[in-house]
């Protein structure tokens, strides 16, 4: 059993190991592009803390992007979608076993009449 | 005809029992729908075994005569079992609902969705 | 007979036997000493596991196994006197099952040693591990079974100990409802279930599914029950749009128990596969059920993924994820199932697609459980399941984040981890059959990346909070559960063709091979 | 309850408890067995707790003794089919039948009232399971009723 063996799907080749090697000696290769850099960052002083134009830093709490901000531009670009598609999750039991025989039922009549 | 009542039987039983599942709201009557639709089943197992004139599978009476199917009776009894412990199970969540929640009412036991 | 043989012959038996003996005498051992019950649990599953692996490695060595409860030799699966008829409890274990036990251990194992400090709070959890063991018996049942009752039988054990379990803390009604809902889909899934086994009975006078795959004729009453196991299997692995008891259930049950659920439901799955490849294979028309299939899954995705998005809860969003990965696999192996009649696009790509699916099985149940064990991990020390109200805990729970990092970046199909070797064989090989499809796959990836990305920000970066400025990291067994599932994301991920030869190809093969399975059981039929 | 429902309950009972026990034990000869015959005693452990209170049956019927004998059902019943192992034959083979021991008789042959010696470890395993679903559907009616009375029914 060769571990190297890159994984073939019909299609094309994935080798997971190649990439791995590729992508370290790139890290390595942005590494000493980097170290070439001038060094102006120095520990412990002003550099430290973050510039608000001057303005006094908010506390922590208030500084992080809470979750139900991110992506709103996103939900509010697909609204139409999303006002079809909450109200579906009702939360009612009734209406969760209703979906299952009404698919039930479509199976059914597909798998009856098509084949 | 005579022949088919219990398959007519199971039709109508497997019919009143999905409508009582979908139709009423209150969590035991829906549970009793459910167990209408199992009866429904095990009605169905247990004639698909019978053979006309056959006696019971029980090994004591075996010299040439015609037995009916012991299997689908061992699968209903299986199924009854199996029933016995869903009711019980959905019973004891109807009382912590009604404890916790004030109601059996499916339409307000909705505090999950989206 | 050496001990090592008796092993060997009864493992199939064992499988399933020492679970339920170890649960069954959990509530007596636990009056002992609490050390002595998780002792005690801990071993009964170790050895479990040690049998799973030592049936599946002679199965992919040697070929399906039968085991004949109650007969005179084990592999006497037609009694001599019963007309050619095998009516004995059989269990059939072909490379698909033996695939899907590797699965059910491993995740067994890490669950479990995740639930002993988990758990370790609450009281009275001899009824816990009972439960969880008597899981464990219904999925190694349902996925060695060789007939369709006993399949019945352990679907409802499974049902009702994962019901049981789900209720288990009843927070405040909460986890009650979420069980309530998931129960009683169950249950009508579980009639439908048994209308069909009476259906194949009134048929071919058979359980067995070697004999009623032999005698299969596709009548009328085949195509009803097909109908309704599909339906029903559909509606257990949570298909849209028939997901709606997974995200309440997966967010309201323990997390330790979430991430064996996801097993569970792809016991369910593979049920489904089961019925529609080793049942009917091409005595059906393949070409309808696998579009059903296929539409199952394309749904499963797209809805799964969207409605995950806009989740506050994080470990409801990993639900919604978990319907969509779902997706994934009812797409590559409904792709495969399509094709099944046609043997030259079945050895261009079908194949591959099957493969594919089969492979996601394992990464995501691999994947998604350490996912389900970080979030876990995390409620666990925060005490809330909110996400707005989390933030800044990369400060204190480096370890956990790196889990969740391989963990997402696993699920979003990252190179190199083992989610991208099994969607690029699913991309792959369901582009020469539908290139939508595959765009459809690939776009539902990157907003699975998306959505993770958000819960990456807003759990564990930013500002260290003041409220969880006294976080611990989570405790030492709950990171090696997360951490051999996380070894074997990253193990899987970088060397993937040795697997899909070992472990996938051989399951892809059984399942298409009706044949196979029929003379294994039937003998030379 | 009244004074006539107790004493009929009292007079009952044991005929519900002697007729569950006798169809755990002939389950292997006429329609019946392990499940039917214990729920039939628990459906006797129901009326006794109809016709008294729950307070004083409480005080009868220990939950620690339902759940033992549930245990030693439960695992006697796996027990029994996993000695066939240690017989070196395979799970759940029925290493009594026509052995010549308990059970042990070959089953006569012909219409006959039928030999409650027979079966092999099938009537073991009737037994088991009687004593498991006895304890397990009393303690489901007692847990049920001690939720009932925490809400002051």
């Amino acid at each position: 059993m060769d571990l190297t063996a890159p994984l073939l799907t019909g299609y094309g080749i994935w080798a997971p190991l190649v990439w791995l090697v590729a992508c370290v000696a790139a890290v390595i290769v942005v590494y000493l592009l980097w170290k070439t850099g001038e060094s102006s960052y120095k520990k412990g002083t002003e550099l430290e803390r973050p510039y608000l134009s001057g303005n006094v830093e908010p506390e922590k709490g208030a500084v992080h992007i809470r979750a139900s901000n991110l992506y709103w531009g996103f939900l509010q670009a697909l609204k139409g979608y999303y006002d079809v598609l909450v109200p579906v999750h009702t939360g009612v039991l009734t209406d969760y076993m209703i979906w299952f025989v009404a698919v039930t039922a479509l199976l059914l009549v597909i798998v009856g009449v098509l084949s | 005809m005579l022949w088919n009542l219990p398959f007519i039987t199971v039709v109508v039983l497997t019919f009143i029992g999905i409508v009582t599942v979908l139709l009423k709201k209150n969590l035991i009557k829906i549970l009793l729908g459910i167990n209408i639709l199992e009866s429904a089943v095990n009605l169905f197992l247990v004639s698909l075994g019978y053979r006309e004139g056959g006696v019971a599978p029980i090994f004591t009476l075996a010299p040439s005569q015609l037995m009916v199917l012991p299997t689908p009776q061992a699968l209903t009894l299986t199924s009854i079992v199996i029933g016995v412990a869903t009711s019980a199970l959905v019973l004891s969540f109807a009382m912590v609902l009604y404890k916790k929640y004030g109601t059996v009412d499916i339409d307000k036991i909705r505090r999950l969705q989206g | 007979m050496t001990f090592a043989d008796f092993i060997v012959t009864n493992a199939p038996g064992l499988l399933v036997a020492i679970p339920l003996f170890a649960a069954f005498t959990c509530p007596a051992i636990g009056r002992i000493s609490a050390a002595a019950r998780n002792l005690w649990v801990m071993g009964a599953m170790l050895v479990t596991a040690a049998i799973a692996f030592i049936l599946a490695f002679r199965v992919f060595s040697s070929g399906t196994v039968i085991y004949v409860f109650g007969a005179a030799a084990t592999h006497l699966a037609v009694p001599l006197d019963s007309g050619g008829i095998p009516i004995r409890i059989i269990f059939t274990v072909d490379a698909m099952s033996a695939f899907m036990e590797i699965i059910c251990a491993i995740v067994g194992i890490s669950v479990l040693l995740y639930s002993m400090s988990s758990e370790s709070r609450n009281s009275s959890l001899e009824g816990y591990y009972a439960l969880y063991l008597l899981m464990i018996t219904g999925v190694f049942g349902m996925v060695s079974t060789g007939d369709l009752f006993n399949f019945f039988v352990f679907l409802e054990i499974l049902s009702l100990a994962s019901a049981g379990l789900i209720a288990y803390r009843i927070d405040g009604g909460l986890a009650v409802e979420a069980a309530l809902k998931y129960f009683i889909l169950s249950t009508l899934g579980a009639i439908l279930v048994l209308f069909a086994i009476g259906i194949y009975y009134g048929q071919y006078n058979a359980l067995n599914i070697a004999m009623i795959a032999q005698r299969m004729q596709f009548s009328m009453l085949d195509k009803i029950a097909l109908v309704l196991l599909v339906a029903a299997l559909a509606m257990k692995c949570g298909a849209v749009p028939l997901h709606f008891w997974t995200p309440d259930a997966y967010s309201m049950a323990p997390s330790s128990v979430t991430a064996f659920l996801v097993v569970a439901s792809q016991a369910s799955l593979y049920g489904l596969f089961r019925v529609v490849f080793t049942m009917y294979n091409v005595t059906m028309n393949c070409v309808t059920v696998g579009w059903i299939i296929i539409i199952l899954g394309v749904l499963s995705m797209v809805v799964g993924v969207t409605m995950a998005i806009p989740q506050k809860d994080i470990k409801r969003l990993m639900a919604y994820h978990a319907v969509s990965q779902t997706g994934y696999m009812l797409l590559g192996v409904g792709v495969g199932l399509a094709v099944l009649g046609n043997a030259a696009l079945t050895s261009a790509f079908g194949f591959m697609a099957m493969e594919g699916g089969i492979f996601h099985i394992f990464n995501h149940a691999m994947y998604k459980g350490l996912l389900f064990l970080t979030a876990g991990a995390i409620v666990y020390r925060i005490g809330t399941r909110d996400l707005n109200k989390m933030g800044g805990l990369g400060h204190t729970m480096k370890y956990t984040m790196i889990f969740f990092i391989i963990g997402a970046l696993a699920i979003a199909g990252i190179p190199p981890l083992n989610g991208f070797a099994s969607k690029l064989m699913i991309y792959e090989s369901v582009y020469l059959f539908n290139p939508i499809l595959a765009i459809i796959a690939m776009v539902v990836s990157i907003l699975t990346l998306a959505s993770f990305v958000k819960v990456f920000h807003s759990v564990f970066m930013g500002p260290q909070l003041p409220e969880y400025a006294d976080v611990k990291e989570a405790p030492l067994p709950m990171l090696i559960g997360m951490g051999i599932l996380a070894a074997i994301v990253i193990l899987f991920g970088l060397f993937p063709q040795p697997v899909v030869d070992m472990l996938v190809a051989p399951a892809a093969h059984a399942l298409a091979d009706q044949g196979g399975y029929i003379a294994a059981v039937l003998g030379g039929a | 309850m009244s004074r006539i429902v107790r004493t009929a309950a009292d007079i009952l009972y044991p005929t519900i408890l002697i007729f569950g026990l006798y169809v755990v034990a002939h389950g292997h000869l006429t329609p019946g067995g392990g499940f039917q015959g214990g729920a039939v005693i628990a459906t006797g452990g129901a009326l006794v707790i109809v016709a008294y209170s729950y307070a004083e049956v409480r005080e009868w019927l220990s939950k620690n003794v339902l759940m033992g004998q549930e245990v030693i059902g439960l695992v006697g019943f796996i027990g029994v089919a996993l000695l066939a192992l240690a017989f070196g034959q395979v799970f759940f083979f029925n290493y009594l039948n026509a052995s010549g021991s308990l059970f042990g008789i070959p089953v006569p042959y012909g219409i006959n009232a039928g030999e409650l010696n027979t079966g092999g470890f099938v009537p073991l395993m009737n037994f088991s399971v009687g004593c498991e679903v006895w304890g397990g559907l009393t303690l489901v009616i007692l847990y049920m009723l001690s939720g009932l009375e925490k809400e002051g029914c």
